[in-house]
Order: structure tokens, then C-alpha cells, then sequence
């Protein structure tokens, strides 16, 4: 049977009679190719918005919202900080190193398309166990593909997230996050004057039958049912043509020689075209012909859809056109007038002297579908949250839990990974991979941003609002544990297909679950990209809420590792608790993925971060280090590692040593200080109520759990730093 | 009996080949204006024994479907498959 | 005299530490002069820098392509002049693919991209960037690059080793060698290497990363150091 | 007349050739344990205008040694070079 062209494009029914009411006709294929881009669940959001509203998104330093290429924060002396996260995980399924590479292409130029310089990336990343060899051959070609391009366009990672889970095996996660930096006054944002009659310019690469449909097939539908027709949507990058056009673009944005520049991504020139159109209020006009093809006997929807890499759309003042064209000529590239925006709402479309398509701009950009999809939690939800790890009898022994959690692939150390990223390329990166949140500083000032990205599959899966709300706190903290103050996030939403009512609830819960911690923790919601349809056959991915936290620390002489050093006082800053639902403990130790995740009490959160920056502002601090997966111990692990330096704790605390060891309970750092600046900390932790405990001090080349066990720092940074590379040996 | 097969790996038509980009584009400051379609591949060259030219083939191309390209974006070719007695 | 050394960096398309390396040289106290691809002209400067990155994305080849850029007909001319030409990983590759160098440097062994901080050892005091160490010296600096393993011809590298080419090899803190401590697996551990007459050299670590103790150790300093007291030294062909 | 020429570029025969080690040591845990003297190179190919076979070879063969190899760790082999009629 052959189905009807716009089912066949992915639009509904229902979709094409809202279209042709739009146009009071018919569309013909070149409009309907258009309309199935632009209203594709990636480009349209049409199953998350009415979620997203509800994300707060004001702040005194919020510069630009969601809505625009990239989210702006002001991070003083009149800079901005430009960064989003976006996905790339279906394409990197089927061809892990062009699909990672071309992700980080695109996250890049959203950045750019602001007119920031990106000084920073991370990426955020999850796959099957490395058991099997198809998920060893998905991360090598992932992290080789981020480090291929990211590296060739000079843009340093500096940092990211490598977890596993089986549920990722058929469908990875890719998220990358990019940051840049402009003069809060030259960001290009629609709120600039756009012009009827000014040009639009097209410049960078030609146009190919690249990702033809790639947004609204590739991304709207699951890998499993016709993967073939998916497959040449995965397209080549060429990061040599993107460093051109990252110089290119800048230079244009600084020689004030333009009025609106926006990236060429998902549905193509036809997104860029009608948005540009849209956000002016106005309508367009372009030509076809004007387009630079890599090959002969491209069609219109072709060209219109086609999501050719490495591309730019200027809008130019007609009198400034020639300036532009010499300035790419400059670097090399390709720059033509395309079109024009002109008065009415229409975007027009013309190919050899005939107008191939006609639909109203905003139609396309705004006016796409919007579904409210029914929801409801998963039956088995309450067996998963009642299989608790918290009260399981255990046997293995605390020393033998300990090397099990420690050299568990999601703890261990991911030097694997970003040893094969350029982390200082720029010369900005203060602190890069390996600590709680990068650092990279701002030229010619003493501030530096700090950087985290954390998401928490296993709780989100018991609990999706815990696990956003966690996932929160978490790259909150991870910024705070440096002495930096969060002040915003992006985020990448990953779920499986959102017309299943239990993946929609997941969904809807975990949106809830980021607007009561941004809220609380006062980090508005910048912007962010939604990852649908992760799943194969009926089993999705785990519900993943990717979180790209964003701070400022105002002098980064002033910033505190996690590296422990000798002779120093050891605290634990917060509670533990009996809570280890949901802990790497259950997973790696007992087998099991269950139980109630642990508590978060959002004003604890926030008393510890304003502690947490206190102290490191008033030079306290020895070291400072989130508590998290893992627990206690491996957090004083990982503070022992780096500073290759032993310490000697007595667990707090009755219950058996793992609780103690392995609990996640939120809301704690393991903190050293200077005996002599002891009382200093206790005074402040106590006058803004932060449950402070003694646990030891730092010194020696030995692990010490006082009467529980024993080993060497240098055993267990083997352990630690040897698991993955082991693991992917086969 | 022992054979050597040579096989050529290339991106797949239509799409992006940017080396070959890279190339073409060099080409003309080196004064030569004559040339176009540059296309960069991958070539590999390797031994089996096998009992015969077609078992050898029949490996050769699985282990070209399977490990020395991706079908996503590559097609190969085996160019070349002959016998080479002794060494 | 009072006159700052100028040190040209040249920016190729796909060049990325160009700009690391003007910092370095404004930071030890130089005048940074930037120089353009396109332009057969080097400013009258007293040293060429050719920084790391990407040139021409490195497709083909490290270096094959950006060896024919203008720029380096003068460069060329300027090192056989006697000039001061020193090259950064990518500029490394440049030299040697414009036959500035012997050798050539290919595929990390473990073909994987390497950023790591190591220690090289200076095996020379005849260099553009080693005039003011002595040899033995132990330094501090990263390497960042996936074609870093330098090899050559049995009679270049018979040559290279019984000439006394070699400026630098991978080490232990302590200065010793050993397979452990080279992160491409470049043959004899070469890092660095110099030409006959003593004035052109190319290494695979970045000095320019490691000048601003803000940002990590400081091992690129004497190194820097020695390359401006040099360009003060002689005068410019 | 238009020409298509294929050049195979390898690995000088004594230098490490760690992507063709590569591929070896990951056959047998695929099942092929036959296989050996596995070597990658590059693969180019490209058309020319040129007035006769000989002055295209001649020029495949300078461009071939100037820009597409490099004498000191490889060496490049012309495999075919024929006549394109049209396109
Ligand atoms: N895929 C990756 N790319 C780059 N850096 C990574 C990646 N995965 C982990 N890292 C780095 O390793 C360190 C530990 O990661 P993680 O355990 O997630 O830290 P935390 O638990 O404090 O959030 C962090 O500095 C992180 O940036
Ligand atoms: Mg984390």
C-alpha cells in the first residue's frame, strides 16, 4: 500500500486540513515537504510545549530567554554568556562519529548565530554496557567524532557526562552543550531593527541532499521501523568549512554588518527563511536558483528542506550586501543573495522565474500544531519504587563494594573520554575535564564561568520529577562546589515516543520537577532542545532530563578543586540518610534498579551552594567536592585520587557502613579545611543552617574507613582511572 | 591457498566528501585548473588463506559489510582479489 | 636597546592557536605580529612562529595544503636566510611537509587524539627556543594532536640522531625515557626537532599553552624566553 | 578529452601502519582468523581535461607526487587511468 504523501512526510490528518485551512487550497508538494519540516515534533515542539511554558525564564541577569537561537546570561562588565544543549542521538546511533560530529557542528553555529565566539562545549552522553561490542564500537565512534570536529574548529571541551544503561543501547544519548561570549550590546537577537527590503544572504557550504526530511523522519520516528529511509539522511560534517564560518560570522557581527544571522539546521533554509521572516513580522521572497548546489538536479523541496551543514543566513541592509560578500569572500567562502524580506506576511518561493510555493511565513515558524497528549504513569511504576535497595540484606563486603562502585563504568574515571578533547585550546580553561564544573575564564577580566552538565537516569526512571529536580541540584552544586553562583541552565530533554501516555507523563514530570528546582534554586531556564522517539520497539530510554548548568565565580584565583591535600580537616556538609533507592550501591552491588530516589529539600540545596561560595570567597576551603553517585565514599575517593592523597574517616552515623558509605542523599559536599580555619567554617555552615560533621582528617598514601577497611590511594586511582579503558579492551 | 584482495572504501554519492573538497580546492594555486570531482577514499589491502577465489570473495566482502565500512554512509568495492603463492 | 622583539604568527585558514601564540609572546614581553596566509609579506619580523590548529582542516594530510600557501614562499626564503622559524604541531607538520624539516609526523599509534599534559626533556642548546636552557633540562607542557608520531627514513633519523637535530624528547618528571612516557609513540621519543643550520625548529607540544601559570604550568616560559632573546640577538635577514 | 584517474596512496612498507593493525587484531574475535598483512592507505579519485592518456597520466603523476603523498613515509600508485566520454 502506498500512503499518502503528508503521511509519508510524517503530518497527520488532521495537520494537512489545518494547512490547507491556512491556505484556503490545497499545498502542493514543495509546500507540503515545507510545512512537514517546520511542523515536525523537532522543529515544531508540538507535543512539549505546553510543558515548556511553565519553565521559569525571568531573572535580573537573564539577557535572552528560550525562544532564540541560544539563551544569554549577564555575567557583568557587559558580557554576555551564550549556551544551549541540543540532541543528536538518532543520527549517532546509526553512525556514531559523523552523527556526534555534525551534533556538535550544529550547537555550535546556534551559539554563533547569536553572535557569540563559542569558548566551550561539553557532552553529555549515554550508552548500552560495554559488554557488548556494538555499544563500544557507539562510544568510540561518539567521542572520536565530538573530539574529530570539536577539536578541528578550535573550540575546547571541557567538559561532559559518560554513563551507561541498558535501556540506551539501541537508542544512545547525545546531548552537546555549547557557551559563548559577546558584548551584552552586540547580541544578535530578533529584537534587532529588520527591515522590509532587507537582503537575505546566504552563505558558508552548498546545498546537498542532506538530511532531505531528516528532521521530520529521522527525528519523529524511531529507528526501528524503516531505518533504511533514515539511513542517507546522516550527513558528513566539515568542520574546516565551520571554523570559516564561525571567523566569517564573527567578523561580520563585529563590523555591525548585520541585522539578523541565524544558523541553517533542521528544515533548513525553509526555517531559516520563515523565522527570520516571522520574528519581523514581515513575509519573504527568495530565489531558488540564487542557491549553490554540490550537485546537479536538486528539486525545490530539496533544496528547500535539505539540511546541508555548515551554513549561514544573514539579513543585510540592501547597502551593506557588498561589505558582507567581501568579508566571506575573506574566508573563503560562498555569499549570495537569496532573497528578500518584503511587506505582508507571505514567504514566497520562486525557482527558474516560476513560484513554486506561497504560505504565510508565521503559519510555518509559529503557528505549527500543539498537543496536549494524554499521560499516565507506567502500571509497574509502584513495584519498581518499592524494590528498595535501602532494605536489602547485604552481604558483600563494604571493601568489596567499594572497588565494585568505584570501578563501575558510571563512576570511573573518564579521562578515556576527554583525553581525546582539546580542553585548552583558547587558552581560557582555568579548570577543564575531571573536577565537579569546568572553569574557563573572560578574557581580560578575573571572572571565569563555571560549567556542569548532569542528568539522572536511574532516578528519573523511578521518579521523573526527583530525577529533573536531582539532576538540577546536582550541576548546581557541581558549580558551587568550585565557589562559582549558579545563575542559569539550558537542558535537553530525552525521552521515548511521547504518544505513549506513560513516556508523556515521564515527560511532563520531569518538566515539573526542573521548574520547581530552577525556581527554588533561583537558576532560570535559558532554553533547551526536547529528544523524542528515543526508544525501540515498546522500550524507550531512560527518561533523561540533561542539565547544563551555568555560573560565575568573580576571581578564579579564588577557586577550589576537589583535590585533597595534606594535613587537612575532613567535614561532610549536609545529611546522609538511609537512601539508596536508586543508587549506583543498588545497581552495581545488588543488581538493582529500584526504590524510592532520595529526598531533596530545595532550601537545604540553596543553604549549602551559599555556603559553599562563602567559603571559597573567603579562601577557607583545602577542598570542596560534591557528594553524589556513589555516596560518601566515593567522593572522598575522587578527592583522594586527584590530590594523590589518603585520609583517615570514621563513617557518622549507626546504621551499617554501607548506608553510610553509599547513601545518595542530596544536598552534601566533602569538604577539607585547615585545622587553624575550622571554627570559621563551622560558624558559617551554622549560621546558615547546614548540618556539618567532622569526619576525619587528610594525610598519608592510605584509604582509611576506620574499622571497616583499608587500601592504597594508589590502588585505588588504578581502579578508578583503569575500569573504562579495561572494559572497552573487550 | 593464500590470496590477496584490495578493496576500495568511499563515502556514498550525493554525499559531502569534504577531503576531496579540500584537494580540489588546493589544486588550482597549484596551477592546475584542469581537474574536478575529487572524491578521497579509503583503500585496504590484506591476505586470507582461503579454498578457493570465491570463499575468499564471499569473506572479503563480509568483512567489508561488517567492519571496513559503514553501509550509512560508505560503499565499497573489492577491486582486486589474486592468488599469491607462497609469501 | 629598548626595542621589543616582533614575532610573526601566521594565520592560516583552519589555524586555531595563533592567537594562544601572540598571547605568549605579548605575555614574555614580544611584540605578537600577526601575519595572513594570503600575503607574501612578513612584516619585517624578527621570528616566524607557525601556530597549531587545523589548516585546511588537515584533510589529505597534516600541512600537505597549507605548505603552498603564499606566506611560505617567504617563509621559506626567510629560513634559508638564516631566520627564525619555529613550528607548533600543525606548523610542525607544515615545516616538515615543506621539506623546512626532515621527517614527517603521522597517526598517534594508539589512533586516538591525544591532550595530555608531559614532560619533554631539552636535548640541545642549538634552537631558536633553547639558546638559554642547557640540555638535560626537564619541562613541563601539553601535547594535543592525533598525527603527533613523528617518524622518518632510516637514513634521516641516522642523520637526525648522529647531527644532534633533536631538541626535545618525551620523559618522566625525572628525565627519563621510556615507551610509557611518549603519547604518540614517535620513534626514539622525538618531540622536537631542529635543521642543520640551527635556526628553523618544529615540536609537537604547545609552549604557548603553558606560559600563564593562571591556566596550568609554566613550561612554554623558557622556552618562549629563549626565542625572544634570540630575535633581539640577531638581526633580521 | 575528460580522463578519470584512481591513485592509491600507502604506507611505505616498513612504517607502523597502526589503522591496519587495527582492523587485524579485530578479525578473529569477528571469526576471521585467516587474515594478515593488512595495510590501509588512501584512495583519490578524480577527473581531468587533458589532450591524450599520457599528458593526463603525466599529470596525475606530478599532482600525485606534490600534493597527494608524501615521499618520506608513502608511495603512491596510478591504478587506472581511462577516457569519460561526456559528463
Ligand atoms: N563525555 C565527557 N566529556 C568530557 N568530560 C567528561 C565526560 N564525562 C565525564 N567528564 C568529566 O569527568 C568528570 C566527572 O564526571 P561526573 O562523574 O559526571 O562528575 P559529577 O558527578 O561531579 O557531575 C567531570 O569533570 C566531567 O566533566
Ligand atoms: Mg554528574
Amino acid at each position: 500500500m502506498t500512503e499518502p504523501l503528508h503521511r509519508a512526510l510524517g503530518l497527520t490528518d488532521d495537520e494537512l486540513a489545518s494547512i490547507r485551512s491556512t491556505l484556503g487550497r490545497e499545498p502542493n508538494r514543495d509546500e507540503l515537504a515545507m510545512y512537514a519540516a517546520m511542523w515536525s515534533e523537532h522543529c515544531s515542539y508540538k507535543s512539549s510545549k505546553v510543558y515548556l511554558r511553565s519553565l521559569p525564564t525571568q531573572g535580573p541577569r537573564i539577557l535572552v530567554g528560550p525562544g532564540q537561537d541560544a539563551g544569554a546570561v549577564d555575567v557583568g562588565d557587559g558580557l554576555a554568556a551564550v549556551f544551549k544543549m541540543e540532541s543528536h542521538s538518532h543520527p549517532s546511533a546509526i553512525e556514531p562519529y559523523q552523527g556526534a560530529a555534525t551534533g556538535v557542528g550544529g550547537i555550535v553555529r546556534d551559539v554563533v548565530a547569536m553572535g557569540a565566539r563559542p569558548i566551550a562545549i561539553l557532552d553529555p552522553l549515554r550508552f548500552g554496557p560495554l559488554s557488548d561490542d556494538r555499544n563500544r564500537w557507539l562510544l568510540e565512534g561518539v567521542v572520536a567524532g565530538i573530539g574529530g570536529y570539536g577539536n578541528c574548529i578550535g573550540v575546547p571541551t571541557v567538559g561532559g557526562e559518560l554513563q551507561f544503561a541498558r535501556p540506551h543501547a539501541a537508542n544512545p544519548t547525545v546531548n552537546v552543550m555549547c557557551v559563548g561570549v559577546a558584548p551584552a550590546e552586540r547580541l544578535v537577537t530578533s529584537a534587532r531593527e529588520v527591515r522590509e527590503g532587507s537582503v537575505l544572504v546566504l552563505f558558508g557550504a552548498a546545498t546537498g541532499r542532506d538530511g532531505i526530511g531528516g528532521v521530520s523522519v529521522l527525528a519523529s520516528r524511531t529507528i526501528e521501523d524503516g531505518a533504511d529511509e533514515t539511513r542517507p539522511s546522516v550527513q558528513i560534517g566539515d568542520p574546516f568549512a565551520e571554523k570559516l564560518l564561525i571567523e566569517a560570522s564573527l567578523e561580520l557581527v563585529d563590523r555591525g554588518l548585520l541585522e539578523g544571522l541565524q544558523d541553517l539546521g533542521g528544515a533548513g533554509i525553509t526555517c531559516a527563511v520563515s523565522e527570520s521572516a516571522a520574528r519581523a513580522g514581515l513575509g519573504a521572497e527568495i530565489d531558488l536558483d540564487a542557491v549553490p548546489l554540490r550537485e546537479r538536479g536538486l528539486e525545490p523541496f530539496e533544496i528547500l528542506t535539505s539540511e546541508s551543514q555548515e551554513r549561514m543566513l544573514a539579513v543585510v541592509a540592501p547597502d551593506r550586501v557588498d561589505e558582507v560578500r567581501a568579508v566571506c569572500e575573506r574566508w573563503g567562502l560562498p555569499a549570495v543573495v537569496v532573497g528578500r524580506l518584503v511587506d505582508g506576511g507571505a514567504l514566497r518561493v520562486r525557482i527558474r522565474g516560476t513560484t513554486v510555493a506561497e504560505v504565510s511565513a508565521r503559519s510555518l515558524a509559529d503557528e505549527g500544531p500543539e498537543y496536549a497528549r494524554p499521560r499516565e504513569p507506567p502500571e509497574a511504576q509502584d513495584d519498581l519504587l518499592n524494590d528498595d535497595p535501602t532494605f536489602a540484606t547485604v552481604t558483600t563486603s563494604p571493601e568489596d563494594a567499594f572497588v565494585t562502585v568505584l570501578s563501575s563504568p558510571n563512576i570511573a574515571g573518564k579521562q578515556w573520554v576527554w583525553e581525546q578533547y582539546d580542553s585548552i585550546v583558547q587558552g581560557g580553561t582555568v579548570r577543564g575535564p575531571g573536577g565537579d564544573a569546568a572553569l574557563v575564564r573572560i578574557e581580560g577580566t578575573l571572572r571565569a564561568l563555571a560549567l556542569s552538565s548532569d542528568g539522572k537516569g536511574r532516578f528519573g526512571l523511578l521518579d521523573p520529577y526527583l530525577g529533573a529536580a536531582h539532576a538540577v541540584a546536582e550541576s548546581a552544586r557541581n558549580v558551587a562546589c568550585t565557589g562559582a553562583t549558579p545563575l542559569a541552565i539550558t537542558n535537553c530533554l530525552n525521552f521515548g515516543n511521547p504518544e505513549r501516555p506513560e513516556v508523556m507523563w515521564q515527560f511532563a514530570e520531569s518538566v515539573r520537577g526542573i521548574a520547581d528546582a530552577c525556581r527554588a534554586l533561583e537558576t532560570p531556564v535559558t532554553g533547551g532542545n526536547v529528544s523524542f522517539y528515543n526508544e525501540s520497539g515498546d522500550s524507550a530510554i531512560w527518561p533523561t532530563a540533561m542539565i547544563g548548568m551555568l555560573g560565575v565565580i568573580e576571581d578564579y584565583r579564588l577557586a577550589v578543586s576537589q583535590a585533597f591535600g595534606p594535613g587537612s580537616w575532613i567535614y561532610l556538609a549536609g545529611e546522609t540518610f538511609p537512601e539508596l533507592g536508586g543508587s549506583e550501591f543498588g545497581e552495581a552491588v545488588l543488581g538493582v534498579v529500584g526504590g524510592r530516589p532520595p529526598a531533596l529539600d530545595l532550601e537545604r540545596e540553596r543553604a549549602l551552594h551559599l555556603l559553599l561560595v562563602h567559603a571559597a570567597g573567603t579562601g577557607m576551603l583545602q577542598s570542596g567536592h560534591d557528594c553524589a553517585e556513589g555516596g560518601l565514599a566515593m567522593a572522598l575517593a575522587e578527592s583522594a585520587i586527584a590530590g594523590g592523597t589518603g585520609f583517615a574517616v570514621t563513617i557518622p552515623g549507626d546504621e551499617p557502613p554501607h548506608i553510610g558509605m553509599f547513601s545518595e542523599s542530596a544536598s552534601r559536599a566533602v569538604l577539607s579545611v585547615d585545622p587553624s580555619r575550622a571554627t570559621e567554617l563551622e560558624d558559617a555552615a551554622a549560621g546558615l543552617g547546614v548540618p556539618l560533621a567532622r569526619l576525619g582528617e587528610t594525610g598519608g598514601p592510605r584509604i582509611v574507613f576506620d574499622g571497616v577497611f583499608e587500601m592504597t590511594v594508589e590502588e585505588a586511582g588504578a581502579i578508578h582511572e583503569n575500569a573504562i579503558p579495561m572494559l572497552l579492551a573487550g | 591457498m593464500r590470496y590477496r584482495a584490495q578493496i576500495v572504501v568511499s563515502l556514498k554519492d550525493g554525499l559531502l566528501d569534504p577531503q576531496g573538497k579540500a584537494v580540489e580546492g588546493s589544486l588550482p594555486a597549484l596551477g592546475w585548473t584542469n581537474v574536478s570531482g575529487v572524491r578521497v577514499g579509503r583503500y585496504v589491502q590484506l591476505d586470507l588463506e582461503a579454498d578457493g577465489a570465491d570463499a575468499a570473495e564471499d569473506q572479503v566482502r563480509r568483512m567489508a559489510e561488517r567492519l571496513l565500512s559503514n553501509p550509512v554512509i560508505e560503499t565499497f568495492d573489492v577491486v582486486d582479489i589474486s592468488e599469491r603463492n607462497g609469501a | 636597546m629598548s626595542e621589543l622583539p616582533r614575532i610573526g604568527v601566521v594565520t592560516f585558514p583552519g589555524s586555531l592557536d595563533d592567537r594562544d601564540a601572540l598571547r605568549a609572546v605579548a605575555f614574555m614581553g614580544g611584540e605578537g605580529v600577526p601575519l595572513w596566509h594570503a600575503d607574501r609579506d612578513l612584516a619585517g619580523v624578527d621570528a616566524v612562529i607557525l601556530p597549531g590548529g587545523f589548516s585546511y582542516g588537515d584533510y589529505l594530510r597534516c600541512g600537505a595544503i597549507a605548505r603552498f600557501a603564499p606566506v611560505m614562499e617567504e617563509v621559506a626564503a626567510f629560513a634559508d636566510a638564516g631566520g627564525l622559524v619555529v613550528g607548533i604541531c600543525n606548523g610542525f607538520q607544515i615545516l616538515c611537509e615543506a621539506g623546512l624539516l626532515p621527517g614527517a609526523l603521522v597517526r598517534n599509534r594508539q589512533l586516538r587524539f591525544v591532550c595530555r599534559w608531559v614532560h619533554i626533556r631539552v636535548e640541545t642548546s642549538i634552537s631558536p627556543l633553547t639558546g638559554d636552557l642547557v640540555a638535560g633540562e626537564v619541562l613541563r607542557v601539553p601535547v594535543k594532536h592525533g598525527e603527533g608520531r613523528f617518524v622518518a627514513t632510516d637514513e634521516q633519523l641516522a642523520r637526525i640522531e648522529g647531527e644532534g637535530f633533536v631538541v626535545f624528547r618525551y620523559c618522566g618528571d625525572d628525565g627519563a625515557l621510556g615507551d610509557e612516557h611518549t603519547p604518540n609513540g614517535a620513534s626514539n621519543a622525538i618531540a622536537g626537532i631542529r635543521n642543520e643550520a640551527g635556526n628553523v625548529v618544529g615540536l609537537m607540544p604547545h609552549p604557548e599553552h603553558a606560559v600563564d601559570p593562571d591556566v596550568g604550568a609554566t613550561g612554554g616560559q623558557p622556552l618562549f624566553a629563549s626565542l625572544l632573546s634570540s630575535a633581539l640577538a640577531r638581526v633580521a635577514p
